[in-house]
């Protein structure tokens, strides 16, 4: 039987409504189902009203659905904001401590938390596992696994907090088998015995960080981005890895660069507000040819906007930002698996063209969980790029880090490396290094390095459709909102409407050459995005002087769905340019 | 054994005829290659400015880098090589004004650099604008009316950062220049040297004669470098008399090695090992 | 009169309960009151943070900017219109990370403003992450193997820029709060005020009971305010003693004054006078 | 009879050929001529190699010619490069003690500048005068225009060095007369009585600014913009203007906020480096509403790039700086007049829309020179935009910083002005400026900023056509790139080919309405600018679906000129897209 549910944890900052996803979203893929998951919170610590949004299937899902199947209430906001979504034989259970409800049918029920976890021998703290107990059993999942589940997430506490909180959940469990007499249309079914990897996508982006031999991260602390490089920065002694917490943004960027000089897989990770700050600094590497990747978490602007939500507004930002012309590439992941290989993928581009390289994610794909197989770490290719010749390096020659090539790229060597020595500058420069303000030279430096934007678009990320060839009308999207339409093309195809999609994993080189073939026989091109001028739009006008029929846009900072985007092509979407 | 001549290039200098830079080129030389440092073991990391031009005359590796961002890029470098010996050089309006967050920083860190900034207390390379350093009252293209607010005091302000070491030298005062450089070389951790230096063109205020008669040598005067509390008082100074010479050596732990451990390989040698990643897999389970 | 409750605003309040903004925002709002200025004549600019919510929960002219840029945006609103009393208010990552460079140079231009840095020691509002005053070896989201670096010295940097007025509070002495409060608001030039404001949620370190048992007031213990000297030696003390209070009280020119002339009319009084420019055209014939 | 004459004088840093040039400059332009002319000069402060060109002539000249009427040597670089510039009829005159040169005909001539200079009474220093001395005789002009030009130009140093220069001229013009033989291609016949102002672009933007009542000005020297302020500054006291020399450019542009936030006009100015330290402050403008006028200096990058150069590079980054999406407005004027007016109408647009606007220029338009009738200063208007009324601020009501309105645009009010409170903050807010993350307030309020683009839109400037109507062939351009596309047509005019030329005073808002028929009837659309991308060109595909036939571009450092664009287009000119 298929499964496909959708599960909502309501309540303010500080409730820990965050252990009680993990633990379900964990005890679900150990279920051998498919997650999505994301979470909606407020930038503070404490109150407000957050919620956990798990999403689990028995085929892969990409983004969530409107009616729920459960809603867990820690809070009376819960209540008012997400009642409505239940949708027909699901189920609503609540803290009676903290909310109020007329419980007018088997399936809503309150149940005090608390007092349950104490009672279960532990503490009134561990309310959120005999939550997580009680639901879990209210769905039929196996016990056992919600048991390995918290072993698992509390192992580094020590076994006595592990066995508090598994009494804990057994309490709540007890209690759901005792009182709950309703029906939920959710009903876990075990799928098969190996289970997948829940992760988010900042965790992906930091586990291919790492992959790509990446051994230098300076960052400064930004929502979204943060959680990459403390991610990163856990594993820090076992790979090797130096990362440095910077004073500001500026200085993030230019140790990366200064790491990079010398020869070290380097990357910065940020959000808007710092990404303004690295402007300068993208341009030093662009002029200086130094390999950095950016990884760049989107969240609603313009200035400090909402901290804590999600928008895709900086995509043209990133394209033009810094003074002066020089090449880049910008990745746009959709899911935390491509998150994992375009990490990797960016590292062997910075190195291959010695040029900034950016991955671009936003809060939804960067604090989102997905399931996926373990990557296959055989697969994982390592490209340093254009290295000088060992022999080179002891010729008597001096070396030339600019040299004139005919793919612009010049091969590199590191100070301390040889006895020869590497000058750079961020200065218009000569072959060796040093500045000239010669006419002839500056205009073959500027060709140099831009000369390599060919091959860059030569291996482009290629657009990926789904949904069929040849449909009469295409959903065109980047990054995150990939979820949002894979799961809006099969609504629509239920509903027997001729709609594909394309994906561009990335936007930069724009794939122009690949995507002209794939939209030469549809009607219809619309564009789907999280921000409100219709960037994406703006870009395909530019770069093949299509005009797209309509955008399907999104700014609240709210993720889009499938829904909303078959509601929206419902009402012929709009026109931002 | 390393000569000056191993780090003598034959660019053509752009600097003024008699810029208190010159000197300060001929002492860096000198004392590098007196310290044993071979051009390719050491990279100067400059800013923009006249100053900033520096590693440009000399032969060594070099990476000239944006105005005022020397410090962080300094760090990245010695975190990922630091067998290299890194210097980074640049103006006080590269040093105080656009670079002064990262100089608190660099200095708190601890890093194991050595710092010299050409305090010329004028905007040299873009014509005469008032820098940090300018005097109160001084006429420049900026300050037309006279300088409102008064210099800022560099070294009062890094001893507040407590790095390893902090020294004042001037440009007319070579013999005592090249001993703060070395010393400062040798010396482990963050190496802060703040350099007098006339700027013949634009500054008509803080002349070599200006400067001559008022510096003295405060250890020859019997400052002793671990009271960073005289260190503080001295560094009040300015005016009458301009103390130079050492004001604080100290002995924390230097970055890099907080950072990475002790007798670790440079980062930069390490091969990338993509399967390792397998062993955290398990976490995400 | 001016009272507490004109500042009183019933913003739902988004702080942790037990949260050391609380006092220091009832003292602020007190001190307003008792200083006679209305909450249309103050002007509170904050930074980006938990601190920087403050003006939020008041009543009071308020500019919220970015991370970092309370003075910047403090000193050109001074400019502007200098019958307003100015306040800076932010978090310690605020006012010294990223906006460190700012002051430096506002404490060196003597900006006539008062400025309030929370500082918990840590990042509060991003969760957990070090700041510049983070102490050495405490474990944190970016330091789990314990700070690497150890902590800035707010008071020492500040003295080295010999601003006019430079103090230490604690949120759990409002007593002495809304003295330092109230003096800086009377002191004409830049008045530095570092608090100590534990973080109830992400420094387990720096708690309440550990600041408690260790801060003491210098002026009681007979600090003299107008040496500079004498408060930078107090200023290294950070341990077993925490010194608070005022440690150093000068009267250097404030920067508007300097800027703008004594007895100036506020400049966005001004009406454009676009015919004025043609007293200037014979120059360019 | 017709006059059109080009001069070139070349010689090292620190040898004053500024004062040469500005000298003749100015007796010409007194001698009722019209101007344009521009400075070269290397990013160091002796030696090196810099010159000085003026064109002169009877109609308006908006561009240099390659063929030189008089060349001043006191360089011997000035032999190497400048002798071929040398047309038919030209003079070579030559410092004697410092340039080798055959003379192999009268019109080639050294003389001992620095003797004459002490002969002539003075010193040596004023061997730049004793040249100036001898061009003026050469060219026939009337001694007492260069005479009273040196009276003017040193009358701040007193009466003794107007008069020993004044000798120095007169020393030069004696030599000349005496000595020189040839006979120059160059005669200077005095047009009218009135003469003409000489200003620079950077002049004309700072006079722009004071009159437009800016009266808060904070920066950090960047080149070319520097000359900006300090021109400003040196008039601040007359002005009562505020000027202060910021830490950074980070600090720059946010002190200029808070001025501006408290009512007063406020500006900075920057070139591509410091622009890019800036944009986190221009997204705090975006979302805060607060008007800043920035003036943007572009020179050649990426990063340091070089300094003392021209370039057209920084558009499309200007466009899309800033993280998050806000309007602004475009201002790229094409020579020092238009630039006096776009700075006021900046600070028009600023105020009426509450945003940031750009006035772009580049380096050969912020130091070159041109001739202008003095700015009508009766025609200057001053639009603060709409403010909140005297009655409204005496009510009950709170004030409301962001009060929803059709256009977009909430009268302001300001701190201290009332009893009023007023409220601002870069997170996202409600109406009052205190911050919200209601989904929908987040939706209008975002909707509500870029509503302005709208009547932003309907009053962009125009697009400046010139050499008729219907061609064929349309050069299209922007900024500082008129001028060698205006001289260009002229040319081809005389050649009789069929080409005409538009250039865009604004570029963002972009011009489509009004462009669009201007370009109806052409067969063949060639963009010009000084970069290497065409990135007027990806604008003019974006805005319009147009696809411009080939571009022009140039990207040594060195400007263009009409010759330059008339070979071009013959070759078919470049497509980079
Ligand atoms: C971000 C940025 N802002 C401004 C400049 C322009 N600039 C170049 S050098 C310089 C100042 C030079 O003064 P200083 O650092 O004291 O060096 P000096 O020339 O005196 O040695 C400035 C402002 C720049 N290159 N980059
Ligand atoms: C340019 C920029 N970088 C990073 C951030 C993210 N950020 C917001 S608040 C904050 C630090 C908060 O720490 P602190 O200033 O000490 O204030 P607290 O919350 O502790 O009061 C950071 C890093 C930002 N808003 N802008
Ligand atoms: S301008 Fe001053 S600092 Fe620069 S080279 Fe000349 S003398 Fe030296
Ligand atoms: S996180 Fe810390 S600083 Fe922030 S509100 Fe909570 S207790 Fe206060
Ligand atoms: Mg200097
Ligand atoms: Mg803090």
């Amino acid at each position: 039987m298929h499964q496909d549910y959708d599960l909502k944890i309501g309540g303010a900052a500080g409730q820990g409504l965050q252990v009680i996803g993990d633990l379900i979203a964990k005890a679900l893929a150990r279920s051998g189902l498919h997650l999505f998951a994301y979470q909606d919170f407020y930038s503070r610590v404490r109150g407000g009203h957050n919620f956990y949004h798990v999403r689990a299937a028995s085929s892969p899902v990409f983004s969530h659905k409107s009616r729920l199947d459960i809603l867990v209430a820690l809070d009376q906001a819960s209540i008012t904001r997400h009642y409505d979504e239940i949708g027909a034989g699901g189920v609503l259970l609540f803290d009676s401590q903290n909310v109020q409800v007329e419980a007018n049918s088997p399936n809503v029920m309150g149940l005090d938390l608390a007092k349950l976890a104490v009672e279960g021998g532990g503490h009134k703290i561990m309310a959120n596992t005999v939550a997580a107990g009680a639901v879990w059993h209210i769905v039929g999942g196996e016990s056992e696994l919600l048991a390995g589940a918290i072993a698992d997430t509390f192992a580094s506490k020590g076994e006595k907090i592990v066995a508090s909180n598994q009494a804990a959940a057994a309490a709540g469990a007890r209690w759901a088998q005792e009182m709950f007499r309703g029906n939920c249309s959710m009903k876990v079914n075990r799928q098969s015995t190996d289970s997948r990897m829940v992760l988010t996508g900042n965790e992906a982006l930091a586990l291919g960080a790492l992959a790509a031999g990446c051994r230098f991260v300076s960052a400064y602390p930004m929502t979204p981005a943060s959680g990459i490089v403390e991610h990163m920065n856990g594993k820090a002694d076992r790979m090797s890895l130096a990362f440095e917490q910077a004073e500001d943004e500026i200085s993030a960027i230019n140790m990366a660069m200064g790491a990079a000089f010398c020869g070290v897989r380097s990357m910065v990770a940020t959000s808007g507000g710092g990404f303004s700050l690295m402007v300068e600094g993208l341009s030093l590497a662009g002029c200086t040819e130094t390999p950095v990747v950016i990884a760049m978490g989107q969240r609603p602007g313009p200035s400090t906007g909402m901290a804590t939500r999600t928008e895709q507004g900086d995509l043209l930002f990133c394209l033009h930002a810094g003074h002066g012309e020089f090449p880049r590439a910008i990745l746009t992941p959709g899911h935390p698996e491509d998150a994992f290989w375009a990490m990797i993928h960016a590292f062997n581009l910075a190195d291959r063209y010695h040029i900034p390289v950016f991955v671009m994610t936003d809060q939804l794909l960067a604090d989102g969980y997905a399931t996926l197989t373990p990557p296959d770490v055989q697969r994982v290719t390592i490209d340093r790029g254009p290295l000088a010749p060992v022999d080179s390096l002891a010729s008597d020659e001096p070396y030339r880090r600019y040299q004139f090539t005919a793919n612009g790229v010049s091969p590199r060597a590191f100070p301390g490396q040889s006895e020869k020595l590497v000058i750079s500058t961020g200065n218009e420069h000569d072959e060796t290094g040093l500045s000239t303000e010669d006419p002839t030279l500056r205009t073959r430096m500027v060709q140099k390095r831009l000369a390599k934007s060919r091959p860059l678009a030569d291996e482009v990320l290629p657009p990926v459709g789904y949904g069929g060839e040849d449909a009469a009308t295409v959903l065109l999207t980047w990054g995150s909102s990939y979820g949002a339409c894979r799961e809006a093309v099969d609504l629509l195809h239920e509903d027997d409407q001729d709609v594909s999609m394309i994906h561009l994993p990335q936007v930069w080189p724009f794939p122009a050459r690949a995507l002209l073939p794939l939209l030469a026989s549809t009607s219809r091109v619309v564009t789907v995005e999280m921000n409100a001028t219709g960037q994406l739009g703006r870009l395909l006008r530019q770069e093949t002087l299509i005009q797209p029929h309509a955008a399907i846009l999104k700014y609240d900072g709210r993720p889009m769905n499938g829904e909303f985007v078959v509601e929206e092509l419902a009402k012929g979407g709009q026109n931002p340019w | 054994m390393v000569t000056t001549n191993d780090y003598d290039s034959d660019r053509e200098n752009s600097w003024c005829p008699g810029c208190g830079n010159f000197p300060i080129l001929e002492v860096l030389k000198e004392s590098l290659a007196e310290r044993g440092i071979w051009p390719h073991e050491a990279l100067i990391v400059s800013g923009i400015g006249q100053a900033g031009k520096l590693p440009q005359y000399m032969r060594v590796n070099m990476f000239n880098v944006l105005h005022g961002r020397t410090l962080p890029v300094a760090t990245g470098a010695k975190l990922a090589n630091h067998r290299l010996v890194v210097l980074a050089v640049g103006g006080d309006g590269d040093g105080y004004a656009e670079g002064g967050n990262h100089l608190i920083h660099a200095a708190r860190r601890n890093v194991d650099l050595t710092y010299l900034v050409h305090n010329n207390q004028i905007y040299g390379l873009t014509k005469g604008q008032a820098s940090p350093t300018t005097d109160a009252g001084s006429v420049t293209t900026t300050t037309p009316r006279g300088n409102p607010t008064p210099g800022l005091n560099p070294i009062a302000l890094v001893l507040s950062l407590q790095p390893n070491f902090v020294a004042r030298g001037y440009a007319g005062n070579k013999e005592q220049l090249a001993q703060l450089i070395q010393t400062g070389l040798e010396h482990p951790g963050f190496s802060f040297i703040d350099i007098l230096q006339p700027c013949v063109t634009f500054n008509k205020v803080n002349t070599y004669s200006w400067y001559s008669e008022r510096v003295y040598d405060i250890n020859q005067a019997g400052h002793d470098p671990e009271d960073l509390s005289g260190a503080f008082s001295l560094a009040q100074e300015w005016g009458k008399r301009i103390p130079t010479g050492i004001f604080y050596k100290g002995d924390r732990p230097v970055f890099h090695e907080s950072i990475l451990g002790k007798d670790a390989r440079p980062l930069w040698e390490l091969e990338p090992e993509p399967a390792r990643i397998s062993a955290f897999f398990p976490e995400y389970f």
